[in-house]
């Protein structure tokens, strides 16, 4: 693909946009792409990046990541023109809900862009929506104007330098009555929400991350437990979304 | 093309030399999404042992320069359920199967072994000797001599199918075990599987891997692996099969100079997954262009 | 810098723990044109062999992916000339030398070892046990237990200086050289040397090497050679100096986290002449991020 | 050091002219210098490439190299304003002759490149210059304008399609009385002027080539034995010009 747009959000975090050729129609929130870095000789893993938005009209891809290492700060520096190699839309995304439901998005760091295309997906199901976005500090914050044309949003950071501060679970104070929760980040997030809906009748879908080779469920490296603990899925193939009851968190 | 990319293994007949190695490849299912899997040599299914195996603790991959280490743990559905929902689908194909077996008992192998066998699925037999052997307290049994004629002798009994043995490369005289699998009964030998390598986090200060080391494969290995081909192809008289960072064409005709009679490519599916494909074009390019009409006239050539 | 970089091993204390790696930086002349010397925990010398020798034919260096081969020879004019034209000079300079020592007899080690001491030139010598042992057919010293151990206690009775015993990663099991070494006496264990490794000329259709094999080095080696080292620290309890593919003080600080004292630098200098300083400031700027004063504080944290 | 000029001279020869920071003044002819590609992490080992011209006034290098492999691929593919890391200038040169002398220059291929700043040099010291200039074909052809600025230029061709056919050694047929002979090429081509000469009294340098790991002297990797082969010379330190009396052709 090529690069349309390679724009600074904040600090360490950068939205690329992409077009040419891809199966834009195929995309569901939540999927995927697997990125080639630089000629792949000395970095043959790709690089697992959510797909934050999908236009199927102006046939482009935006992928929002913050710079870890060396492959996202190879994406970092991509210019317009440049063209990438990648593969997808892979893996599956965030079941969508009834028509006209109440829904939790919550999202934490860079766990946050996948749930942008999913808002967009649920305003289209006239849903209504809460969101919760987590951050590091006032610094930290990006897309969260975004988030805004599609629901309500809270802002939590760690250091409360903006909105709620503490984790996003902090913003829970009076719960709603959700259908489904949806939600991208941290490990302990996920958990935490976990912990905290567990006496309530709600569906949750969580998105996680896992060091992968293949991408395409072939290699084996990606697995999580399921949750009796007697087999294992594969984040890139049956994940990276999974019902928080399907596994062990 | 006017190349004929038809190989031999023994008695097995592949239609060219290029097969994706074990653990690299799943069942096929997912990169028949890619393309075709009947344009390839063979399909060599992941490790697979008597029982079902989670595997290791994740993470279980790592990039390292040029390469990658695994500690996948073989994680498998366990042969019954292997026979049943994968090799049922693969048969289907127009391709060879070989299966890749672990285990980490004799008495495991062989059951495995005939268990493939009797499915009449398979054209043959990989044996995984670096599985750790839990009688020798976790030794592998590719690594002593004894232990690993032993093991393909027994595996021999009760194999109707023809058997590669798999050469681990973490050893002094890689020739040595070679000769030890030809005594044995071994009718081809395949290699090399990986190295063992570690990589550590700094930040965390410990190894990144649960598994804590883990097997190092991809391009950065080719050197070793062409040296061992090499070493092997000096001293035994049995098909060798090639593998250790095969990226491309060249790679791969690299392995043939040295005695390879087939190749297979792993982590190079992951780098790209049009990888073996592209690496057959590539084959028969390069012999087009140096007028070589079949992989034989340079089999060996370099040694 | 707030760090104290200064490293102990055994009875020899470096100013930093970072020292070039034998044969890639001759006598240290050539990359004294760049930097002052001193700025090194010490000079590795290049294989030195009682008599002068001319080395392998050329080509005998060529380039793989991420790393080289080399099969030099030990070329050097022998330990004689070695003392009268290269250590004379090496030693004005304010840093600790380290002659590397290599023979294809017990005999010829002793000797060149006998003259090295005598020399007072030299602050300890390294042991290169990865040379073909002609008594043996041309097997290196270094893959057998009992040669390895019979050479160094041998070494050892001739030797007044601190005794670095380098060890070969061409082993199945590295910690048991690293025992016998320990037994043989001793003082200190540096690893590792190169891997064995052939790259084939597609066009001329035979080895790059005149030589065939080269020993395989730079980064492409690193994650064998941190295992290595995690592998002897586990077993012996000697101090260790860690090397294969080390090219940033990162890399450098992976060694000391799986127990390494100090670290050689070999292939990195061919890339960047300078290294070999920018690995120690590398190193004094990493732990003044991570607050760590002095690397014993994390030596070993990672095994 | 910067990228100034790229320029493509044959179907596989590139003139590549470099400026910042570096020894002009130092400059030998027949020195060469040693460039990491790209940021050397696949290709541990730099490439040694000849200074085909010095202008020390404008502060700018030459150097002209034929595509062989993937680094000279590299460097076919620079463009104006890329940075490149080189070492140099590394090596013995060409020894000048006296004054006023009678000298012959013999290049093959891409050997011809180091000859032009000899050409430089000896024009310098009022020579008289007969050069004779090796290609492949007519297609093959460059520099030459270049060298007829110094001296009377017979080019060859293998297949006769521009000038002698064969071998520089066929445009030997007249032997003038030159004093000393400066050549660089193919080895066989170099062996093959040491034999044509070995009856006349002519001083004879010749640039040598091998593969090379640090080129500084320090690796042994590109010795070259002495003519009674009982010691070696490092062709990237003591080299790459020698006297032929000096070393084992
Ligand atoms: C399904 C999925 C979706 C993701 N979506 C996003 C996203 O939208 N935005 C974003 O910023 N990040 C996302 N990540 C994380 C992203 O993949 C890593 O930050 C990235 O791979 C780091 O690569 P690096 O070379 O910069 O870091 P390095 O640390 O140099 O990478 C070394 C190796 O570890 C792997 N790795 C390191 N961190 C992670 C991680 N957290 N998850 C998986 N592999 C990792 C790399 O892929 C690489 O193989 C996602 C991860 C997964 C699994
Ligand atoms: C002192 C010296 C001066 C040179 N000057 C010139 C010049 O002015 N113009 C020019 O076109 N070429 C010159 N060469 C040859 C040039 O170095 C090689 O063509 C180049 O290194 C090939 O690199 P590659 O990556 O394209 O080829 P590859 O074949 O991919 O290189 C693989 C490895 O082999 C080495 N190698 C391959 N061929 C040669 C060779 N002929 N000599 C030395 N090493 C080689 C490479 O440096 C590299 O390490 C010179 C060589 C030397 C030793
Ligand atoms: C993720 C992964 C899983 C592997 N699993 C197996 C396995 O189950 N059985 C086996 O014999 N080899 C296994 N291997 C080794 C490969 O088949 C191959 O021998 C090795 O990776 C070297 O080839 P490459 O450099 O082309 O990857 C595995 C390798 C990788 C990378
Ligand atoms: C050109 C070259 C020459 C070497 N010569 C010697 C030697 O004489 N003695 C020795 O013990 N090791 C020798 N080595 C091995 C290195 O000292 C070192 O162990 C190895 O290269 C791994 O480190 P690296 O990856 O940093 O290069 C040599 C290595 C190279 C590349
Ligand atoms: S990354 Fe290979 S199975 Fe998921
Ligand atoms: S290249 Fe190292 S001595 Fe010449």
């Amino acid at each position: 693909m090529e690069v349309l747009q390679n724009i600074q959000l904040t600090k360490d975090v950068f939205s690329l946009k992409l077009g040419g050729e891809f199966s834009y129609e195929k995309v569901q929130a939540g999927q995927f792409v697997n990125i080639l870095i630089g000629d792949g000789k000395t970095h043959p893993l790709r690089r697992p990046i959510s797909i934050a938005s999908c236009d199927v009209e102006e046939r482009s891809l935006t992928l929002i990541h913050r710079v870890v290492g060396v492959g996202t700060h190879w994406l970092s520096e991509l210019k317009q023109g440049d063209r990438i190699d990648l593969m997808g839309p892979l893996g599956n995304g965030f079941p969508l809900p009834d028509e006209n439901s109440k829904v939790l998005v919550v999202g934490g760091g860079v766990g946050i862009p996948p749930l942008y295309e999913l808002c967009k997906q649920l305003s289209k199901l006239n849903c209504y929506i809460d969101i919760i976005l987590g951050f590091r500090d006032e610094d930290d914050l990006f897309m969260v104007k975004e988030f805004e044309k599609y629901g309500n949003v809270i802002t939590c950071t760690e250091d409360g330098s903006e909105g709620v501060k503490g984790f996003v679970t902090c913003a829970l104070v009076n719960d709603e009555e959700w259908t489904t929760l949806y939600s991208c980040g941290p490990l302990p997030m996920l958990r935490a929400l976990k912990e905290h809906f567990s006496h309530k009748e709600i569906a949750g879908y969580v998105s996680l991350e896992e060091r992968m080779a293949c991408g395409v469920g072939a290699c084996y490296g990606c697995t999580v437990e399921t949750k009796d603990r007697t087999a294992t899925k594969r984040v890139c193939k049956e994940g990276p979304v999974f019902s928080w009851e399907e596994i062990c968190l | 093309m006017n190349v004929n990319l038809g190989v031999n293994v023994g008695s097995l007949e592949l239609r060219n030399p290029v097969m994706p190695a074990s653990g690299c490849f799943g069942y096929g299912k997912e990169y028949a999404e890619y393309y075709s899997l009947n344009q390839l040599g063979a399909v060599v299914v992941s490790g697979t042992t008597l029982e079902p195996r989670l595997g290791n603790k994740t993470p279980r991959v790592t990039e390292v320069t040029a390469g990658m280490l695994n500690a996948i743990g073989l994680a498998n559905p366990g042969i019954d359920a292997v026979i049943q929902d994968e090799l049922q689908w693969l048969a289907k194909q127009d391709v060879p199967i070989i299966v890749n077996v672990s285990g980490d008992s004799v008495e495991d192998y062989c059951r495995v072994v005939e268990k493939v066998c009797a499915s009449g699925l398979a054209q043959a037999i990989e044996l995984n000797v670096s599985c750790p052997n839990v009688a020798l307290g976790g030794i592998a049994f590719g690594v002593d001599k004894k232990v690993l004629r032993n093991l393909v002798e027994s595996v021999k009994a009760h194999c109707t199918l023809p058997l590669i043995v798999k050469l681990s490369p973490n050893v002094t005289r890689i020739q040595d075990l070679a000769v030890a699998a030809a005594e044995g009964g071994a009718d081809a030998l395949s290699l090399i599987n990986t190295l063992i390598g570690m990589q550590i986090d700094l930040k965390a200060r410990k190894p990144v891997l649960a598994n804590r080391t883990g097997g190092f494969s991809g391009r950065a290995i080719k050197p070793v692996a062409v040296r061992m081909l090499h070493d092997v192809a000096k001293e035994v008289d049995l098909p060798l099969i090639g593998m250790g960072g095969i990226y491309s064409g060249k790679d791969a005709i690299e392995f043939v100079m040295v005695g390879a009679s087939a190749i297979m490519v792993g982590t190079a599916n992951f780098t790209d997954p049009f990888a073996c494909p592209n690496i057959i074009k590539e084959i028969a390019e390069w012999m087009e262009r140096e007028g070589i009409k079949n992989l034989e006239e340079i089999r060996g050539c370099a040694l």
